[in-house]
């Protein structure tokens, strides 16, 4: 049987800038095709070529692009009469990729109305389609707005709107991105469904695991090549290139705790305030009692944002909370940060009080918690460079004439060197200003570091490197974390202890194994088993 | 949650192929229209501070046998009602709207500064004051607190500056107090905060510089604006008085013979248009600099 | 006592009897085939008067369109005669202090009130009354106004405290309407809203900052004997409309959504010119020509030396010439063109000498010179302050043209020239305070040279509302023209009135600089007959008729 | 005054930027505090995919809001009126001589005297400002001094003028807006260079300029179109004059957001459903980019009515700028106050009128009216 795709030696070049060199690949009926990568591997570039939909500056050459036709020089028209009748395709993030203010039931209704059906028929069918997403309710749905939606019914109303016309091929664009675990779980088995149901699909994610859990064959592209592919299985178990086999083992919930995850060896850790010695059993360093954070809403109501948590943390010990977006657990970290002020309970640091207190007698303290946030490009001063901004947070003891040596050391100690300390954190990447972040951190000797989502924005391989130069940190500086993540891998993988929170509450606590492989809350089982890791775990 | 746009581990940023769909950003300097613009604004700056380096004929000698001369090589904007060099005054009108141009933004930015940080740092009941302060002095028109200004002072250069600075003074605040708002919920703020800094320093290091950064642009298209506005009264006849160069006053004096002497309306307003035009340019630049740049 | 029969051939045709069939004889056969009666006319001016009774205040706006509804008792002819108008016939006595005006008979105001003797009594006790805020009236009248009485019900008799020869001339006036007794009563506000007299047309509106709309009097009888008709006018409505801009202005007459403009602005005189529809007719008015009055009173002015100086130095008919492109001629004398007695020998006393006006300074001991170059006398600046209305509109900007030119001329000898804007209090205060200027330029349109006792002598001063703004007190002029009023012998007027222009050009209490004019531009396609009568230069609607209907 | 113009970009970029990322670049003008709450860390609001709402509370909630505009708007008309009253008193000269008749009247001493004891000169100036207070709540605007008419009846008049001028150029400024925004707009090439100069040549024109220009253009030089008013013909020289520098500014700001729209992944989602280009356009770009020139039409139409006072000059036309040009030379407090009322009036009307086009064109906000205000 013919392929629904063939393309052979695909390169894609913007103004010029070749961005995909000599990508071939086949999708047959029926099967999926994943596409794997860290962002800036060319995947979504590729998947759009297939759509004419890389912009007017792109050129798009290949020896063979046959999707029902040869569409090497194929018009905009031609490649417009593909788009959503032969091919559905669905981006991430469905709140910017649904008109805001249009309805929902005008977006899933437009291929239809391109399409020629009449307007009469069109509500039936945009309820028929909403539906069979598996979007409840689907008549009021149509008549709201995305903003009105939870992501994971956005994520499904982008679905039906790809599948309106039923179209034979469905690419999906990191269809789960930005959704919590268990909604996820729940978009991959709708596109399993389609599956099943005889449809082509193309996914292209960064998680392998998601790939894992769909695609017959895969795709693994690194800078705008195809580093390998083959069938999943065979890839993901015998990876044969060395790109592979980093991004497997840089995936955290695949390795238990200690295990590094990246290629990179441990930190060169210099650092001066590495003296304190991991202290006795003297007592919690924070204690969060009963702390309850409540919060005037615009329409005069209150809303409870964290309910009657208390947890203590130990020195050198690593605490994770987890928990899905609205959980409260960010809320809880600024709450042990002293920078919001709980409605309820308190919070001790050290054994001594430090929630209630005026801010001016905690000002001295507040060298002892330092935190790093997932946004670290937005807690840099706009203005200044990196070594103004690590500087800027050396205890006030630290005389200026030594300022540039301790932030240099500094710098090395998160695996940069002090050249980084003149650049501008707009020049770094990522993965790099997540460094800063850290070393802006560690600059007032702390013994409890707040991290705050550190790693979520990360790709996966610099995720890994991150993660490790954490471990690597708390092994020599013996700092006490407090670890905030969505992500149960992550958590997993760097915590001692785990609290899971609900809406606020903490519904289960304990070890992170006895938390991780055997959940006792309804949420926590729900949680883990909507990670679609279990076939990589066995792999791994 | 948001999951912010990943940037490759140590590849500048600009080589991701999502930022390709745009060519890579210039600096300003390589458009034409930003070199033009600034020259634009050279001139008119040498002609305020040395006026006598660009017309050599004195701005105020009249020749009773030349008024009316069209534009020719001796006069190039022509000559006036009285025979004297419209080039000249046009020259020797730049220090004189530019004063007015610069006090009035001073003017403008000074009182918008008191009532935007007041809003901005001085609290819930503050800055539930200042936004009605800012909402009335919206709603007063400003053409009016200009006309009244001038009733109670007269006509001078000092009164058109203060009207166009006052009546400038609500759209500088609430853009100052926004932005106090903004700087003061941001990230960055906090982050001070954790590390334990003092208020004051934080008011001093971080805040206001922030609070001032984008206030550039801004200043850089109000200095244009009131400019116009100031030669608006002129215009109307009130502000600088003849026989003194203003731009404003001469498109006032010359909106009289229109018919007969195009050229004494012309030249100012043309002057007047290039020169806010150019303003503009290097604003309009200057925001997508900082725009694209570290203004989050 | 005198006779002195005054029934001139043109009245006499419409005169007794035959007015009534003058009037009744429609209006319609007497105009050109293809013509309308009827109709509105959009007469479009630049100054808003602020009170429609011509007995308040008495700006020229104010005579312009009082002529449209006021008719005074006498009307004056081109060559200074005057004819019958409201009053028939009258008598002076020998001494010249006793007018008998016979009135004509059977006119009524608009507003149904008959027009007797007593009305007119009820008008001169009006223009007395300090309540009614005369200015223009009180100075023509009050040094030589006794009273007024109603000797029968149409003859009424003028008392006045010394001989006054220009008399008629001065009551042809618009100033000097009748007005109704009933309509006056209603008090000043009022009566500045819908003055009511008896002229060819009634004030129907004001709507202020706009227009003035104004009906045909449907029983118009009283119409002077110079009138080209009897009986009610032509036209059936006049819109008497503000526009100051004179970009508009002209704009609206080239567009034809006004059939006549009132002042063409000098600077679109050559587009009239060369526009076949548009006629313009100019009126050179007679009386003081338009001047900068120099204070006397003033440290530097005071000294004729510096007063001769700053006229010399002044190149008066340059700035003239240039500020008003040639159009408007140049006035050297203390008396326009127009004016009887005028004489032309005067006409440009003081030539541009820039070397005399510099030896004239030093002479005066103004030798020092300022670090701008500004010539010093005992260390203070030669400054003389010129205070101006710079409220929109007050100062046509020609005239603003005049002060710059002269402030630049002046700076070549070393005189600073201070032009100071004003609004419209400010220049109240200024005129009441000679304090607190040295030159303010000022003009007085007058039928008669008598107008020089009115801007220059001490009576001027006492009645106090600031017209002698030169502060001229000054025993031989006074004498001169005082018995110039006395005198009605027309050769010793002459002479007299001579001498005072003499006398004044030598004091150079003043820089005369242009006549007033009127220019009264009319689409020539559209209306005909608007002619402007000589004593003020009033437009005349009265005879005039469209052509077609407006635009 | 156009000086603010600037600063409403500014202002809501600066403020977009704070405020959550449902529409890049939109304020909606509901809230000025939005981004103020310093809400902690990253999770967004539960129950902001919430579903369902109860009519009934957004009622109550536009009934609360309405009342709420309302009493600030009366809180603004007193605010305003409260400076002008005192700013006026300010002005030198005396009010008995406007009313009799002006600056350059003479009264007899009695009769300015009776004047002052009429109105109440002679009172402290705090008594004055009561009874002018009073004034004001009873509805009663006064008499002007020099027109000798109710303030109600001269503004009445000269305010249809004014709003005929400034409702047609908001109309012409845009259709020049959209018409260079559709033309133009995230198109390459010279389409786009020559549609972004035109814009910001057109918003850099300043009225007194274009004005003088126009009218010697088109009304001196080739005489089509009548100098002075009279009928439509005559409103289209100084709309045009109005209009054109707004529509340029309008239009700028519309191609801004225009082109953020086009790079929304929406738009790639659209297409990826087969619209063309040119459906995209219309259907969805077009929509968000009128949103912040909606936002500003209020403002707009605000600086419009300072704006003619400059055209009402250049081309003589009746009209409230005029009123109240000669209205602050005169001394004539009560039109003074009446013009400075209407003209507040116009803004908070506008402002209204923006807020509910806005919701119009916008139904996030109708969302966000019931839900989270």
């Amino acid at each position: 049987m013919k392929p629904l795709i063939t393309a052979e030696n695909l390169a894609v070049s913007f103004d010029g800038t070749p961005v995909v060199h000599d990508v071939s690949f086949t999708l047959r009926a029926g099967s999926c095709l994943g596409i794997v990568g860290e962002s800036g591997s060319g995947k979504s570039v590729t998947a759009r070529s297939l759509l004419g939909l890389n912009g007017e500056n792109a050129t798009v050459t290949a020896t063979t692009l046959d999707i029902g036709g040869d569409l090497r020089s194929a018009t905009e028209e031609q490649f417009r009469r593909l788009r959503g009748s032969r091919i559905g395709y669905v981006l991430q993030d469905a709140l910017t990729s649904l008109d805001p203010i249009r309805r929902v039931g005008a977006e899933v209704a437009e291929p239809l109305r391109l399409h020629g059906v009449p307007r009469a028929e069109r509500p039936g069918r945009v309820q028929d389609l909403l539906a069979a997403a598996g979007i409840p309710e689907p008549e009021l749905r149509a008549r709201q707005r995305p903003s009105e939606l939870s992501g994971g019914l956005r994520q499904r109303a982008l679905i039906a709107a790809a599948l309106a016309l039923d179209p034979e091929i469905l690419i999906a664009d990191e269809p789960t991105t930005a959704l919590d675990v268990t909604v996820q779980a729940e978009i991959l088995s709708l596109l399993e469904d389609s599956l099943a149901q005889g449809r082509s699909i193309i996914l292209i994610s960064h998680d392998l695991a998601v790939v894992e859990r769909l695609a017959d064959h895969v795709l693994v592209m690194k800078h705008g090549r195809v580093v390998e592919q083959g069938p999943t299985h065979e890839v993901l178990t015998h990876p044969q290139h060395e790109y592979t086999q980093r991004l497997l083992s840089a995936v955290p919930s695949a390795h238990s705790r200690g295990e590094r995850l990246s290629d990179t060896p441990p930190q060169p850790l210099q650092i001066r305030s590495a003296a304190i010695p991991r202290p006795a059993e003297a007592g919690p360093v924070l204690s969060v009692q009963g702390v309850t954070k409540r919060y005037r809403g615009p329409d005069g109501r209150h809303r409870t944002v964290v309910d009657d948590v208390s947890f203590d943390l130990h020195a050198g010990e690593t605490l994770g909370i987890v928990g899905e977006s609205g959980s409260g657990k960010s809320t809880t970290a600024w709450m042990s940060l002293a920078l919001t002020a709980p409605s309820a309970g308190q919070v001790l640091l050290d054994g001594r009080p430090w929630s209630g207190l005026p801010e001016r007698r905690r000002r001295g303290r507040r060298r002892r918690i330092s935190v790093v946030h997932q946004d670290s490009l937005g807690s840099f001063d706009p203005r200044w460079t990196v070594g103004r901004i690590i500087a800027d947070a050396l205890p006030g003891d630290v005389p200026r004439a030594q300022h540039a040596s301790r932030v240099e050391e500094l710098l090395d100690s998160v695996g940069l060197t002090g050249a980084h300390a003149v650049r501008h954190p707009l020049s770094l990447s990522g993965g790099q200003r997540q460094r800063v972040s850290i070393a802006r951190a560690l600059a007032t000797g702390p013994e409890i570091l707040v991290l705050d989502e550190p790693v979520s924005a990360l790709d996966v391989s610099i995720q890994a490197q991150v993660l490790d130069l954490l471990v690597d940190l708390q092994r020599t500086l013996g700092t006490a974390y407090l670890f905030i993540s969505h992500d149960l891998g992550v958590i997993h993988h760097l915590s001692d202890r785990v609290l899971v929170m609900q809406g606020g509450r903490i519904v289960e606590s304990g070890s992170a194994d006895d938390v991780f492989f055997a959940p006792q809350h309804d949420y926590t089982r729900q949680l883990v088993s909507a990670l679609p890791s279990p076939r990589l775990e066995e792999i791994a | 949650m948001t999951i912010l746009a990943p940037a490759p581990e140590d590849t500048a940023p600009a080589q991701a192929p999502q930022a390709a769909f745009r060519p890579a950003r210039r600096t300003p300097l390589h458009s034409p229209g930003f070199c033009l613009a600034l020259g634009a604004v050279a001139v008119v700056a040498l002609a305020a501070v040395a006026p006598g380096l660009l017309a050599h004929q004195d701005p105020l000698e009249i020749h009773l046998a030349e008024s009316f001369d069209a534009p020719s090589l001796q006069h190039p904007f022509g000559t006036d009602q009285s025979g004297r060099d419209v080039y000249s005054r046009v020259v020797h009108g730049a220090g004189q709207s530019l004063v007015i141009g610069l006090g009035a933004t001073a003017i403008g930015l000074l009182g918008a500064l008191a009532l935007g940080l007041a809003g901005g740092l001085g609290g819930r009941f503050a800055d539930v004051a200042v936004t009605r302060v800012i909402e009335v002095l919206y709603a007063f028109p400003g053409i009016l607190l200009a006309l009244i200004l001038i009733a109670v002072y007269g006509n001078s250069a000092m009164t058109q500056m203060v009207a166009v600075g006052v009546a400038s003074m609500p759209g500088y605040a609430r853009m100052v107090r926004g932005q106090v708002l903004s700087v003061k919920g941001s990230l960055y703020v906090e982050a001070a905060r954790s590390l334990g800094h003092s208020p004051l320093r934080i008011l001093l290091r971080t805040i206001l510089p922030n609070t001032f950064r984008p206030l550039t642009v801004l200043i850089t298209l109000g200095i244009g604006q009131a400019i116009v506005w100031a030669a608006a009264l002129g215009f109307l006849g009130m502000g600088v008085q003849p026989p003194t160069a203003e731009w404003g006053a001469m498109l006032n004096a010359g909106r009289n013979y229109i018919q007969m002497a195009w050229w004494m309306d012309f030249f100012p307003g043309i002057t007047i248009v290039l020169f806010t035009l150019s303003l503009t340019v290097i604003g309009r630049h200057l925001q997508r600099a900082t725009d694209s740049g570290a203004a989050r | 006592m005198r006779r002195r029969p005054l029934a001139a051939a043109l009245a006499a045709a419409c005169a007794g009897t035959l007015l009534a069939a003058c009037g009744a004889a429609g209006a319609t056969d007497s105009l050109p085939a293809g013509t309308k009666e009827g109709g509105e006319l959009v007469y479009a001016t630049d100054r808003e008067p602020t009170c429609l009774d011509p007995h308040n205040n008495g700006d020229m706006p104010q005579t312009y369109i009082a002529r449209q509804y006021l008719d005074s008792l006498v009307s004056m002819q081109a060559d200074g005669s005057v004819v019958p108008w409201l009053a028939d016939s009258w008598e002076i006595s020998e001494d010249g202090r006793t007018y008998d005006f016979t009135l004509k008979q059977g006119v009524e105001f608009t507003d149904g009130e008959p027009f007797d003797a007593e009305a007119v009594v009820a008008n001169f006790e009006q223009i007395m009354d300090p309540a009614t805020q005369s200015s223009t009236d009180l100075l023509y009248l009050s040094p030589y106004f006794d009273s007024a009485e109603a000797v029968s019900e149409h003859v009424v008799r003028i008392h006045l405290k010394r001989p006054y020869s220009p008399l008629l001339t001065v009551l042809s006036q618009a100033f000097f309407g009748i007005e109704s007794p009933k309509a006056m009563a209603r008090g000043l506000e009022e009566n500045c809203q819908s003055p009511v007299g008896t002229g060819p047309f009634v004030v129907s509106e004001w709507k202020r900052g706009r227009e003035v709309v104004m009906h045909r009097n449907e029983n118009y009888t009283s119409a002077p004997a110079d009138a080209k008709h009897q009986g009610p006018a032509y036209l059936e409505k006049v819109t008497w409309r503000f526009l100051k801009d004179n970009t508009a202005r002209f704009g609206a007459l080239q567009s034809g959504r006004a059939h006549a403009i009132f002042n063409v602005p000098p600077e679109s005189v050559p587009t009239a010119t060369a526009d076949p529809t548009i006629a313009t007719d100019d009126f050179v008015h007679a009386g003081v020509p338009f001047s900068l009055d120099l204070n006397t009173e003033g440290p530097a002015l005071s000294d004729v030396r510096v007063r001769k100086a700053v006229v010399h130095a002044s190149d008066a008919r340059g700035i003239v010439e240039s500020a008003y492109a040639g159009v408007f001629p140049y006035e050297g004398n203390s008396i326009s063109s127009g004016t009887p007695t005028y004489d032309e020998t005067l006409q440009e006393p003081y030539p541009y000498d820039e070397d005399t006006a510099n030896a004239l300074l030093d002479d005066a001991g103004w030798t020092g010179r300022d670090e701008e170059g500004y010539r010093t006398k005992d260390g203070k600046t030669l400054t003389l302050r010129l205070p101006y209305n710079s409220d929109p509109g007050e100062t046509p900007p020609a005239d603003l043209t005049i002060y710059q030119n002269f402030q630049a001329m002046e700076k070549r000898v070393g005189v600073e020239v201070e032009l100071i804007p004003a609004d419209a209090a400010t220049m109240t205060a200024v005129k009441q305070d000679p304090t607190k200027y040295d030159i303010q330029g000022r003009y007085w349109n007058s039928p008669t040279p008598n107008v020089m006792y009115i801007k220059y002598s001490q009576e001027t001063l006492d009645i106090d509302n600031g017209q002698n703004v030169s502060r001229v007190a000054d025993e031989e002029l006074d004498e001169t023209l005082l018995e110039a009023a006395a005198t009605t012998d027309p050769a010793e007027q002459d002479a007299l009135y001579t001498a005072a222009q003499e006398r004044l050009t030598a004091q150079a209490w003043h820089i005369p600089l242009y006549p007033i004019q009127t220019r009264l531009a009319t689409r020539s396609d559209l209306v005909e007959g608007i002619w402007i009568e000589p004593s003020e230069g009033e437009p005349v609607l009265h005879d005039a008729y469209l052509l077609r209907e407006g635009l | 005054m156009t000086v603010h113009t600037r600063d409403e970009t500014a202002s809501a970029s600066a403020v977009g930027g704070a405020a959550p990322a449902t529409a890049p670049g939109v304020v909606p003008p509901l809230d000025p505090t939005a981004g103020s709450d310093p809400a902690p860390g990253s999770d967004p609001a539960p129950g902001s995919g919430a579903g369902t709402q109860r009519p009934g509370s957004r009622w109550r909630a536009l009934a609360r809001r309405a009342a709420s505009q309302l009493g600030s708007a009366v809180l603004l008309l007193w605010a305003v009126a409260t400076i002008v009253f005192f700013l006026q008193h300010m002005v030198p000269g005396d009010p008995a001589l406007a009313i009799l008749g002006g600056a350059s009247s003479n009264p007899p001493p009695e009769t300015v005297q009776a004047v002052r004891e009429q109105y109440g000169f002679d009172q402290p100036l705090l008594v004055q400002y009561a009874a002018f207070l009073g004034g004001l709540v009873q509805l009663d605007l006064g008499e002007s001094y020099t027109m000798k008419e109710s303030v109600v009846t001269v503004i009445g008049e000269q305010i249809v003028p004014t709003l005929q001028l400034t409702a047609s150029a908001l109309v012409l400024a845009w259709v020049i807006a959209l018409t260079l925004t559709l033309v133009s707009a995230g198109r390459s090439g010279l389409a786009g260079r020559i549609g972004s100069s035109i814009e910001v040549v057109f918003a850099a024109l300043p009225h007194f300029w274009l004005g003088v220009v126009l009218l010697v253009v088109f009304a001196v030089v080739l005489q089509w179109l009548p100098v002075v008013d009279g009928g439509p013909l005559g409103l289209i020289l100084p709309a045009a004059t109005l209009g054109i520098p707004l529509g340029g500014f309008l239009a700028q700001v519309t191609r801004d957001e225009f082109d953020a729209a086009l790079r929304q992944p929406f738009v790639l989602s659209a297409r990826s459903r087969g619209a063309t280009l040119h459906d995209v356009r219309w259907r969805h770009v077009l929509r968000h980019a009128a949103l912040p020139g909606i936002a500003l039409s209020g403002w707009g139409l605000g600086s419009l009515i300072s704006g003619a006072v400059v055209v009402e000059v250049i081309f003589s036309r009746q009209g409230i700028g005029q009123v109240l040009v000669s209205a602050v030379t005169s001394q004539d407090l009560p039109l003074v106050v009446g013009v400075t009322f209407v003209v507040a009036l116009v803004y908070v009307v506008a402002n209204l009128l923006t807020d509910l086009a806005y919701v119009a064109v916008d139904p996030r906000l109708r969302a966000s009216i019931g839900r989270a205000s």
